[in-house]
């Protein structure tokens, strides 16, 4: 177990750090020079030239990347360039509002779709099926974004039950800013759970159709009774790779969502620091990002051997007759 | 060219394959499926390949045909070594062998129309047969295997089980080869199918003069379609001559255990005493089940 | 009264006929045998008795296992009599075992169930059939897995969790056909040493003529979904009557006389189910068939059991 | 043995799947005429603005009323379906055409090929779709190419995965083996029997990547980044509609029910294709394996 873990560990440091090698490189190759940026076009050559150096970026490029994994590993970041403090105090309270949003999204998404597309399985071409498959089919065709907008137009303009964007902070209590979150992360929620009922629903038919099933009724078990003791433990590994995949897709959809509730959270802030062509906060929030889908993919391996044990036993039977 | 060397022989050809390691530092561990095994199959001979699920007899049948190159020891087609031999001499030699699956279903594949099925061993080893030559001599290898032309533009799941294991037998007799390998060819037919593609390799053996390496499982089938047999046991030859002989007087336990496990009609008469298998072949450690 | 009593017993799916009109009889403590080729209904009459058939056939008929009909009973009747009554071994081991699930935990369910009996009671009664199909538990721990197995191995696992509550009636669907045949003798000795130490009584299925040869007393030979031949195997296989019968007896090769000659191979393929010719369904192969085959042949037994579907049938002692 | 699969209810389902796939199809069909017809003719000039009767409801002259410019709004429906589709269109197709060849080499070579690709497809997932569009568009600034260019990038390793995955169960089949034996090599093996027999899956899951296409152009268009003014997209329309939702929630609604009719049309045809195209073979073990 513990060589599974490992292996898995060393496959994710050496993504991030291919990952962050791209990051680096096409930011390096992006026109534009940082320092005009900040002191503006008008600005002094030697002045321009005192801050490049001040920056750092007359060093030579491998120089500048181990500066940055440096700084990266040890917490303190640089500053950004158009705050002028450091990334972090940038960071802290953004991920305050993005990590319940993306936490929200996905609890919502699982506690909907599993249920449903069990039940869509169970019911396989009767009525409660045929509903739930539309239903999914015709979330799973919503823009995220979309349905924020109307979220609004419904709550928000008509009924006025929820503010129609922006977020009041922790400090305002939990209530108001819980409240902020709800639409946006029914948004982001209901396209991913369309497609997670689909993928249960399919998983669990794959699985009623097995031998072990059979056995289990030839005992003497309900189909509800071999379903619930059998088949769906079996049935989740799958459903919990499409899982991890999920939350990536939950962290890109913040950067819309963010948008259309003008959410400060991560995803607005690093879309506006692409715009303000801030390569320091983009480098840093990229690799963020790539470290929590990858940490997520190592949980979602780890829910692998726990769920099947034979990746946890090894193979006996070899493939070869 | 009368030759009498014979069309295809292995001089101690050894195949393994490495297995999971069971801890990271533990040295990987090996299985040898093929062990020092030598053969010789003269022109027109037939061999029976015997021995259950894992003992290496498909491993040989790949070492044989070139699929595969053995670790050790030397396979000789027409007396030429296939694994030495550059690209196009390997082609020119791979019209002399040809192969049998044991799948129907997954022989032929189920996108291709049977005359493209049966041609391709041409397309790709016999290029300077002219296109109009090459569906004649489709026609005539379907014939051979009493399928008619309205098989041509057919497609794989028109066809039964059986048909399709004729067809594979058209593909693999369209270079006009020296030897086919058949690998459990009847395994996966119903009796009564497996009794009309056993009277095709009969009779195909008679009138082409083929040499036959047939592999199977099953002792009755072998005693009927081959004159020499050759036993194996993990990987290694444990018994080996003239079929009808080793199948009477079995000289080595495992033959004899193998012949003795076959359930048998005549059981139904002779009393019920249901004669538990010695205990020569013992359960050894987990079996590859195939 | 006997234990098992089928007639009649049918089986449509959206107008095809799969099965029709099949009538066995089991007794306490006996045994009989179902021989035929892939597609004949032997399984789905095995399915059939267990209540198990795939969503959306239709049985119809009556199958009383003890006087009562199990076709009319609901799930949680059927439910009842599953594992504790009636219990299935099937042909695939491998496949026929939760991946996800100890061997000990799979064979304890039956038992907690039909038993009452505690968890740590159930794991017990697990350990000890375990070890009364073979499999000591000093050498292959309840707590290991499937996949750890061999496939003989997994097969006892399979038997264990049948026999595990005592059933009055074992149906073994093709046991043996996916093991080695040394594997297959092993585990046919194994049944059978079951069925009389238990009495239990046994439904033995199989393509193989000789598998059911060795096993049963009694048996029955399918073909195209319809019983044409029954009786015991001493007559069945001593004296085939159904020109079918004897083609296939004939078509194996351990059968026939000299190796090198060719086999009397049945001409033609089995007819899919909604193909089958009006009457009897061998006529297109059957080298007797006349003008008579054209009315579906009733199964008429003899003075001494040896029941035949054909107008004309093999006489006795009559060679082919 | 190989067992005549008996009809189950599950494939009786088939024929009334086939009804919602042609309605799919038909939905997708529309649009796509809709996006021609626009080249041509639109009812309006969508860029012509009439500020005094903006935000007008559906009258004669404007079927679906105008924008707060006084646009003609169905014009600039017609006009972003043109865009949508073009982009998403050529994204997939660039994604396939690079994806669809790389995963065919990773799986007939094994060895360092297969692992490079492997672990280009898990960098390539490691960052979320969206963010490397954002990032690419960003870079190499705002437009429809590059819109194009940023949605093919994430589709590249996708339709990788699929072909791999797909390749790689095919290439143990005795009608590759036997494909090998007719002296073809991996690469015409790979075109002429892998590709087409994998062909199924790459075009449903090209349905759905179509789908997944239109909405991340409608994305980026939304945050300005996909197709700049006086180009027309559905996700730019969506944006300037959201500052008017208080005064005529219309303008929001419209282009998000073009979107998702799109989506789901497509979404609905890659189902119907599925099942007709790639119909799970029921390869049951066909071996009797005794």
């Amino acid at each position: 177990m513990a060589w599974f873990i490992a292996k898995r560990a060393v496959a994710l440091a050496l993504t991030l750090v291919a990952a962050s090698l791209v990051v680096f490189g096409v930011l390096e190759v992006l026109p534009g020079d940082p320092a005009l940026l900040i002191l503006g076009v008008n600005a002094r050559e030697d002045t321009l030239a005192a801050l490049r150096e001040s920056m750092g970026l007359d060093q030579p490029a491998h120089w500048r990347y181990l500066a940055w994994i440096g700084g990266l590993l040890t917490g303190q970041l640089a500053d950004s360039l158009t705050y002028d403090v450091p990334v972090t105090e940038l960071l802290v309270p953004r991920i305050a509002v993005s990590l319940p949003l993306a936490l929200m999204a996905l609890t919502l998404t699982v506690a909907l779709a599993l249920p449903l597309g069990v039940l869509a399985a169970a019911r396989r071409g009767r009525a409660a099926d045929g509903a739930i498959m539309g239903a999914s089919q015709l979330g799973i065709a919503v823009p995220n974004f979309w349905l924020g907008i109307l979220l609004i137009l419904l709550f928000a303009v008509t009924l006025r039950w929820l503010p129609s964007g922006g977020f009041p902070g922790w400090e305002a209590g939990v209530g108001p800013a819980l409240a902020a979150l709800i639409m946006p992360a029914v948004a982001l929620a209901l396209p991913q759970a369309a497609i997670l009922a689909r993928v249960t629903r399919s998983s669990v038919l794959e699985v009623l159709g097995e031998d072990y099933m059979r056995t289990a009724r030839a005992k003497g078990l309900s189909q509800g009774e071999a379903l619930w003791h059998h088949g769906l433990r079996n049935a989740l590994i799958p459903v919990v790779t499409i899982m991890g995949l999920q939350f990536s897709f939950l962290l890109a959809g913040t950067i819309i969502i963010e948008n259309v509730f003008n959410l400060p959270g991560i995803g607005r802030l690093i879309f506006q620091a692409i715009g303000q062509r801030d390569i320091v906060v983009v480098r840093d929030l990229v690799v963020l990002l790539a470290a929590m889908v990858g940490v997520v993919n190592v949980l979602v391996d780890l829910s692998y051997a726990v769920l099947d044990p034979r990746l946890r036993r090894g193979h006996l039977r070899g493939a070869h007759g | 060219m009368t030759d009498s060397r014979p069309v295809l022989e292995a001089r101690g050809v050894s195949r393994a394959y490495p297995l999971p390691r069971p801890h990271p530092l533990a040295p990987r561990p090996v299985r040898h499926a093929v062990a020092d095994i030598s053969l010789t199959l003269a022109r027109g001979e037939s061999l029976g390949i015997v021995g259950e699920s894992g003992c290496g007899k498909s491993t040989l049948a790949r070492l044989l045909t070139a699929l595969e190159p053995p670790d050790a020891g030397t396979v000789l087609i027409a007396g030429r070594d296939p694994n030495a031999l550059d690209k196009a001499a390997l082609r020119r030699l791979r019209r002399s062998v040809q192969m049998v699956f044991q799948d129907p279903m997954g022989s032929l594949d189920p996108r291709w129309p049977v005359w493209r099925i049966v041609a391709e061993p041409l397309v790709g080893l016999a290029p300077e047969v002219a296109r109009a030559d090459r569906r004649a001599r489709v026609v005539e290898a379907l014939a051979a295997v009493g399928l008619g032309e309205e098989t041509l533009t057919r497609y794989p799941h028109q066809f039964s089980g059986g048909q399709r294991q004729r067809i594979a037998i058209a593909r693999a007799l369209v270079t006009d080869p020296d030897i086919v390998v058949a690998d459990e060819p009847v395994s996966a037919l119903d009796v009564s199918v497996q009794a009309q593609v056993l009277n095709l390799f009969l009779e195909l053996r008679r009138r082409r003069g083929l040499a036959l390496l047939f592999i199977s499982h099953d002792l009755d089938v072998v005693r009927h379609v081959t004159e020499r047999i050759m036993v194996m046991d993990r990987g290694r030859v444990v018994e080996a001559g003239p079929t009808a002989e080793v199948l009477a007087r079995p000289a080595h336990p495992h033959t004899a255990a193998l012949l003795a496990a076959v359930p048998r009609l005549d059981a139904a008469w002779t009393g019920r005493e249901r004669r538990a298998a010695p205990g020569a072949v013992t359960e050894h450690s987990p079996s590859r089940h195939r | 009264m006997a234990l098992l009593e089928v007639s009649g017993l049918g089986v449509d799916v959206a107008g095809l006929t799969l099965l029709d009109g099949i009538s066995l009889r089991l007794d306490r403590g006996g045994s009989l045998g179902v021989v035929g080729e892939s597609g004949c209904g032997k399984s789905l009459t095995a399915l059939s008795i267990m209540g198990l058939l795939p969503p959306g056939l239709r049985p119809r008929g009556s199958v009383r296992l003890d006087g009562a009909d199990l076709l009319d009973a609901d799930d949680h009747a059927l439910c009842a009599v599953r594992g504790r009554r009636v219990a299935m071994v099937f042909q695939e081991p491998m496949t026929a075992l939760n991946p996800v699930k100890t061997i000990g935990a799979q064979v304890a369910e039956g038992p907690r169930r039909h038993l009452g009996l505690s968890r740590r009671a159930a794991r017990e009664h697990a350990r000890a059939v375990l070890h009364r199909v073979g499999l000591d538990p000093s050498r292959v721990s309840p707590d290991q897995y499937p996949h750890e197995l061999s496939g003989g191995q997994c097969q006892r696992v399979v038997i264990a969790i049948a026999v595990a509550c005592g059933p009055a009636l074992l149906i073994a669907d093709e046991p043996t056909t996916a093991l080695d045949v040394s594997t297959q003798a092993r585990i046919l000795d194994l049944i059978l040493d079951l069925v009389a130490d238990e009495g239990m009584a046994l439904l033995m299925i199989s393509h193989d003529m000789a598998v059911i040869a060795e096993t049963v007393t009694d048996m029955a030979v399918m073909y195209a979904g319809h019983v044409v031949e029954a009786g015991t195997c001493r007559r069945v296989l001593g004296d085939p009557r159904h020109p079918y019968t004897r083609g296939l007896m004939d078509a194996m090769p351990r059968g026939s006389g000299r190796p090198g000659e060719p086999l009397a191979a049945i001409p033609g393929t089995v007819p899919p189910p909604g193909a089958w010719p009006a009457g009897c369904a061998f006529r297109d192969r059957c080298p007797r068939a006349d003008a008579a085959c054209a009315i579906r042949p009733p199964l008429v037994a003899d003075a001494d059991g040896h029941a035949v579907a054909c107008h004309r049938p093999f006489g006795a002692g009559e060679r082919s | 043995m190989v067992e005549t699969p008996t009809p189950t209810a599950q494939t009786m389902g088939g024929r009334r799947l086939a009804a919602t796939a042609w309605a799919g199809g038909a939905v997708a069909a529309l649009v796509l005429l809709t996006a021609l017809v626009s080249l041509v003719w639109t009812p309006h000039d969508p860029a012509a603005m009439d500020v005094a009767n903006k935000l007008s409801d559906p009258t004669g002259a404007h079927p679906l009323g105008t924008d707060h410019f006084g646009r003609d709004v169905l014009s600039r429906l017609m006009v972003g379906a043109r865009v949508s589709i073009a982009v998403s269109l050529v994204a997939v197709g660039l994604g396939a055409g690079i994806g669809v060849p790389l995963g065919l080499l990773a799986s007939a070579r094994h060895g360092w090929i297969d692992e490079a690709v492997m672990r280009f497809n898990d960098l390539a997932f490691a960052f979320p779709a969206l963010l490397t569009a954002v990032l690419i568009t960003a870079v190499l600034g705002p437009g429809a190419v590059n819109a194009i260019l940023a949605i093919g990038i994430f589709n590249i390793p996708v339709f990788a995965r699929v072909a791999r995955g797909a390749a790689l169960s095919l290439w143990t089949r005795p009608f590759i083996q036997a494909a090998r034996l007719a002296g073809r090599g991996r690469t015409r093996i790979s075109v002429e029997h892998i590709l087409p027999n994998i062909a199924g899956a790459l075009i449903v899951q090209g349905t759905i990547q179509f789908a997944l296409a239109i909405l991340a152009e409608a994305g980026l268009s939304y945050l300005g980044l996909g197709s700049q003014p006086p180009e027309v997209s559905w996700g730019r329309m969506l944006n300037e509609a959201q500052t008017f939702l208080f005064l005529d929630p219309r303008l929001a609604i419209l282009p998000g029910l073009a979107i998702v009719v799109t989506v789901l049309g497509l979404n609905l045809l890659g189902d119907g294709l599925r099942d007709r195209l790639d119909p799970r073979l029921d390869t049951r073990r066909a071996d009797g394996g005794r």
